[in-house]
């Protein structure tokens, strides 16, 4: 049996390839399978070559398989756009109209396109593809079809029968059909979820219980802008699309400044135009989080690849100098939680939080542990005595840390002011109260860093790789096989005390990420002055390949 | 009404419009008996924004352009507060002109009072949207080559339901327009001619006195309205362009806002019926 | 004799004694001295406290003077203000209706006013200040008119004839007075200019050939702004004052394109806003100048103060990786060669150059020595023999760089797309394209770094103080007294090659940077590994203070 | 004219209008019988900014939202150059609300062609300013509250000096006001109704063929232009709402470039002059 097995489902933008790659990460997930599913299409709507990966195990968070086992080609282009990817070994399945540019031992060539055709829809091909390929992965065929029923929604009766009818006479095409194929273990679990990164993101927010989300679409953040508007009625709070992403930054921060725990999302080039608003946010130290889907750069760059180009950019976003949290979550349960703790330290230090993501995260499937009911993050503000003054909103305390007041409580009355000011928030540019609030914001960081915990350690080594983000369980499944421990970063700003005891406890360490200039390797030499011997990595918005990694550690 | 003062002096040029504006501002509120917490007030960056440190109650000075969208989320948070922006041409007209459109456009709740000096006073005399053409700025020497821009007419087309105009040169009259506007459930724009004596000596006082003159007929439809908001070289009305209650605002139109503001739910959620559709 | 002596000229914003300041230096640049001028005012337009340093000198660049020798009082509100910089050897000038806190064995106090009032205009004071300083001050009186004209420019005969009676007067009255300053030797240079940072950089781009400046007005980068407005005509280029900061930054891209030397400029906000822009820059690789002036953040901060706190910001500055060029001159000489420069790699590189200033370099005057007439930059632009295919503006060569065309050639025809590109801009997502495009981008950075000299290094020890940017002089003033030599950075990004060997020649480092967080240092520790052992600085918003640092360094 | 082909096939979804954009702007470009160095095309980012790889001429793809900015200054540095801005309601109106207007107002001699399918097309299906009240876009699940936004109505009261609107699925008349916009000299917007066959399912091409009419009278002033401008219930007019070249364009105003472009000034400058004053 082996340890994992992987089945690209192929076809043009708008044949539904994702939907029916998602079915089966649903599918596998529910059959007891730790799976993984990973979509590639080009930032165009109709007509580019897409793909979904599924990549079943039985250990939790595969990587992409590095073969692909099956093939399901549902076009002729998607039969030669894959050519690369197809093994001896794969076993293929295309429309009988359908040629292979060479032979194939173990090509099956099923009516799949006429099944379609008498269902009365040409478009149900990827069903009957299903409807074809459920029995021999040993799936269900009414748990496939009860999902593929759920993903078709509120669709109309008549596609719903024209789907119906292609499953069904595709599930009879494929009993005289034998592929054998060498499946994983099952480890029969049956309360794992299959889920994405960007709903994962969203559960978190309405843990923590979100009020305000104010967005602008931008691939990879949009899943989490439309998972949050989709949910509003359900949790009871409200999404704004905004007219930019600068009207989404200064409106949570006016939410925030009224009491709302609020958020927003966009990807690099909308950061960019935040950034100012981070800066404010600094200043009037307004809790907000700020949720940053990375995706290859600059500029438009590759708007539907993965990447992990921004946390230079992230970390020093904002002119000026003030306390900021950056957390990069790796799998679904690390979105939840880490999303969650986002909206508490917001509300705890009074700054802005970035959630760095990145379109494989964000868009990928996985199958997860289920999340734990999670309390709301309380809302800080207290009611203070009325005094002729106004509130000392800004009082200078010894961690930094203060209490604040919200419009509506009497007696709380004080200005937000982005001008350097005083307790009450008056302007006061005078050196010394500068010097104050300089300090304030110095504890202020210092005190974060309580919070903060050193990266976790897998393994037993004198060598470790180190990573953050998305690729963790490449960099594991590295580390794992070069027999070195793993040290995984979520939290990468402020970095914790006592990070450089932990790194040169290391003879050798290994930077794992997926940017061209080694990003984290860089700013753990910058804040701990610690060098990381060797800095791997590339960003062509493909995820990063374990057997390259591995073999660059070799030859190194 | 509590007392408005914060124990600091303006410290706006002598004859400076924004006198006036201030007073007016401090009547209607005064006028309308609000408790300082049951509103606040939203500062763009400027000349204007620096009212700031000069109204004691809960304020928010944000970032030059933006305060329409602070505003927004402001009232969107908890809509029980009444919501007031003070800005200038440049930033709300210049900087922020997609947010001034797009917060129109959804009627948001708020009262927008626009100090139009038709200049840059803050950043010392550039010219600005409003600047007529051939002003001269610091960064425009050879003259402006732009048609100014109509705020009124904007926020007409943009669909703002309630738009006027005062004159910072008569306070009576602009604190009854004050005390109208922000009556008005909806969005609402003040436009107020704000004499700067320092950076624009063409739009002084005189000028505005010989120009200006109450808007004598009632009007019908929205275009109607943008025609007479236009300056001509003789007339520049005052009064109220647009006045209409019967569309809902922005936050009206979400039933969770009916009878809680969006800060009162902090009630823990319960994730167990989404998390199962997706097992 | 001194080797510096300093003299304050204070009164409320408005009374003038910003332009009384700005006459003195030039009048002492003239007299063959070295000056600096350095102005304090708050940010608002009347009534705040306002003051101008002049500090005088026989040696280049002297820093403020420690202590006032001179105060020239134009209020009582500004003799207040100032009593904490009065000294017991401070000779004050104020007019006879001032009251002093306490007795001043040097406090002066001619009937200012009334010759003021005698002229027909109270306004006339701080120019009856100068009549009456002048000849204290060994000044030509003639000289000193002559400057008071040139500022008065083309205001009404009445007001010049007001003017120049109260100077005249008061110079009448200052007859009687023999102050006997004691001031420090003039070199009688005659050839100086007395320049501030604007100026200097406004022409250095003219020098360069610029011929498009997109901006939008920001305290302290507004000097330059209204400086190339002013000057536009005279030189033949264009300056258009623009909507916002993101139109000019996506304005000057477009007209790099079509061939134009184009800059922008703005202050920290405003750069935020600019990020995207500059990404875009990076990714179609257009050749533009971008102008930071700094002043104290986050957000709106203290806007007419100075600052260094976003030199990490600048080089982070821009979603995902590309090349990118940070450029910090200290003074009006490398203020004008560095912009010049600064047009040059653009062309040379194709990529957006930033140029640091902040608002003490923006606004301060210096004597400084003449300028040399450079040559324009030359256009780069080549005129490719036509073929089917659109030009190869993006081809694949050995060191990243690469020719490029105008709209009006003929055959050159290409795309700048800010989507991933081959090599004539048109789009392709291809792992193989993207890696291409990264090694272009990767060998162009390292392409730049052979034009980046280490830092200038004057005195001879193992230990160095280090510095970037407009505290050089300070950090020479510390170096100079410790004995120590004087790293001083003016290329800080991309870092050159050998600067490892270079600072790992010293025993000990010690960083002089106007921000609370070291900037520099950490980027050094991150660039080389190699730790700054004292990091010294803060961002009051006010100029470092040699005094305070030496103490520091002796007591660490 | 030489050919506009790159090679590369348009990836729109099979019936959008932008085929018939992209059909007429090639014919208008044979008729104006234009080299293909003559003229630059910027393109913004969306479904209509994917033009990019379909014409073989100088291009420019930006950022989302930002085309006219660089359009102006593309214009300015030569202004030998036609300039043509391609994009969609989201980035024009959208993100780049402030940049359009401001280009109209200073009268820059670009022509805009805005695709308004009122969707965002390329990001999948959120509403854009200009989608109707009501619209369930993905990000609005709840119904667009907004008034939509008019943009030959915007574009008039900013000053534009040329405004037309035309429909896709009409293909010789885009084509003839493509032609008529492009000899134009002054800001122009052809504002082209644009079917998006995938995900605005309201307003389609028999939608708009039951409302599209061509503008029946010939208008006066910029204020009744903005009313006719206006979509009703029972008609959208398309053709020409105003044509005024009477105004000098943004560039026509510099002394400077009457005889050359800004770019052919490479000469040395001589700075002595004023190095002495300092001195
Ligand atoms: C992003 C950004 N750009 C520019 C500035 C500088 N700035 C401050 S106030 C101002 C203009 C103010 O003009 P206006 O809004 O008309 O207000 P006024 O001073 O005339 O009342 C500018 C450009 C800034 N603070 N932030
Ligand atoms: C700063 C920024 N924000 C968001 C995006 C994502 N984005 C790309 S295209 C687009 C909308 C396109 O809509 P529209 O302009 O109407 O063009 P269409 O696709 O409908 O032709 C958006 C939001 C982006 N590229 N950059
Ligand atoms: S500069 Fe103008 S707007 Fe500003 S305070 Fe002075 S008069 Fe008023
Ligand atoms: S999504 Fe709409 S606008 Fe985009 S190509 Fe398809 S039909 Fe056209
Ligand atoms: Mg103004
Ligand atoms: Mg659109």
């Amino acid at each position: 049996m082996p340890e994992v097995f992987g089945i690209k489902i192929a076809g043009p933008a708008g044949a539904g390839s994702m939907s029916a790659g998602e079915t089966l990460v649903r599918a596998f997930t529910r059959a007891g399978y730790y799976c993984q599913g990973y979509p590639e299409y080009p930032s165009l709507i109709k007509g580019g070559h897409t793909s979904y990966l599924v990549t079943i195990s039985e250990k939790p968070f595969p990587n992409n398989a590095p073969k692909v086992d099956l093939l399901l080609a549902l076009t002729q282009g998607a039969l030669d756009n894959e050519h690369q990817s197809i093994a001896e070994t794969t076993h293929i399945i295309a429309d009988q109209t359908l040629k292979a540019d060479h032979e194939h031992k173990n090509l099956h060539q099923p009516t799949l396109l006429t099944v379609a055709k008498n269902a009365g829809n040409p478009l149900t091909l990827n069903t009957a593809m299903l409807g074809f390929v459920a029995p021999q992965l040993k799936l269900d065929p009414n748990l496939v079809w009860e999902l593929i029923r759920q993903e078709l929604g509120d669709k109309s009766q008549t596609l719903l029968d024209q789907n119906k009818a292609a499953f069904d006479q595709a599930g009879q095409l494929s009993i005289q059909y034998h592929l054998n194929l060498d499946l994983p273990k099952a480890i029969n679990q049956t309360h794992h979820l299959a889920i994405n990164g960007s709903q994962a993101i969203g559960l978190g927010a309405i843990a923590a219980g979100i009020n305000f989300y104010a967005g602008y679409p931008m691939t990879p953040s949009s899943p989490l802008l439309h998972f949050m508007a989709a949910h509003q009625l359900e949790f009871d709070y409200l999404v704004r699309q905004a007219e930019d992403e600068i009207s989404a930054i200064n409106m949570i921060n006016g939410a925030a400044f009224a009491g709302a725990k609020a958020m927003t999302g966009t990807s690099g080039g909308g950061f960019a135009l935040m950034e100012e608003g981070i800066s404010l946010s600094g200043m009037l130290e307004t809790p907000i989080v700020i949720y940053l889907a990375q995706r290859p750069a600059p500029a438009t760059g590759l708007p539907t690849w993965t990447s992990q180009s921004d946390l230079l950019f992230a970390i020093n976003a904002g002119h000026g100098e003030f306390p900021k949290i950056v957390l990069a979550p790796a799998d679904p349960d690390e979105c939840y939680r880490l999303t969650h703790r986002a909206f508490y330290l917001a509300q705890t230090f009074h700054c802005p939080v970035v959630i760095l993501s990145d379109k494989y995260l964000a868009e990928n499937y996985y199958s997860s542990a289920d999340f734990p009911a999670l309390d709301p993050v309380p809302l800080s503000a207290v009611s203070p005595p009325p005094k002729p003054e106004m509130f000392a909103r800004y009082a200078f305390t010894p961690n930094g840390l203060h209490s604040r007041t919200i419009p509506g409580i009497p007696g709380g009355e004080y200005i937000a002011n982005s001008d350097e000011h005083e307790a009450h928030g008056l302007v006061d540019e005078s050196a010394e109260n500068r010097t104050l609030a300089n300090q304030r914001r110095r504890d202020k960081t210092n005190e974060i860093k309580n919070y903060i915990p050193l990266p976790a350690i897998t393994g037993n080594s004198d060598q470790a790789v180190i990573s953050w983000g998305s690729p963790k369980y490449i960099a594991r499944q590295v580390a794992e096989e070069m027999k070195m421990a793993h040290l995984h970063f979520n939290h990468l700003w402020p970095l914790p005390e006592k990070l450089d005891t932990l790194l040169s406890g290391y003879t050798k360490l290994i930077s794992i990420e997926n940017n061209e200039t080694h990003q984290l390797a860089r700013l753990l030499r910058q804040e701990t002055g610690i060098t990381i011997h060797q800095q791997l990595g590339e960003d062509t918005g493909r995820p990063l390949d374990p057997g390259k990694l591995i073999d660059q550690i070799k030859h190194y | 009404m509590a007392n408005l003062d914060t124990g600091l002096f303006p410290t706006w040029c002598g004859g400076c419009g924004d006198w006036g504006i201030w007073a007016a501002l401090k009547a209607a509120l005064k006028q309308l008996n609000l408790a300082t917490h049951q509103f606040v007030l939203v500062y763009d960056i400027g000349c204007s924004g620096n009212m700031t440190n000069h109204l004691r109650a809960y304020g928010f000075h944000g970032l030059h352009g933006r305060a329409i969208p602070a505003a927004c989320g402001i009232k969107l948070a908890n809509h029980s507060q009444k919501v007031i922006v003070i800005g200038g041409d440049g930033g709300l007209l210049g900087e922020g002109m997609t947010h001034f459109i797009s917060a129109a456009r959804a009627n948001m709740d708020i009262t927008v009072i626009l100090h139009n000096n038709q200049v840059y006073g803050l950043t010392t005399g550039q010219s600005s949207p409003t600047s007529m053409k051939g002003t001269k700025g610091k960064a425009t020497p050879l003259g402006v080559v732009e048609q100014p821009l109509e705020p009124c007419g904007f926020a007409l087309l943009s669909g703002a339901t309630y738009v006027a105009r005062a004159f910072a040169g008569n306070i009576p009259d602009t604190t009854k327009i004050f005390v109208d506007a922000l009556t008005h459930r909806g969005f609402a724009l003040v436009e107020v001619l704000q004499p700067c004596v320092t950076y624009n000596k063409l739009n002084t006082y005189d000028w505005f006195r010989q120009r200006v003159k109450p808007l004598p007929i009632s009007l019908g439809n929205v275009y109607e309205a943008i025609t007479k908001a236009a300056w001509t070289d003789q007339d520049i009305f005052t009064g109220v362009f647009r006045r209409d209650e019967t569309l809902s605002a922005y936050h009206q139109t979400f039933a969770i806002l009916k009878d809680k503001t969006l800060i009162q739910y902090q009630e823990k959620r319960d994730l167990t019926k989404y998390i199962t559709s997706q097992k």
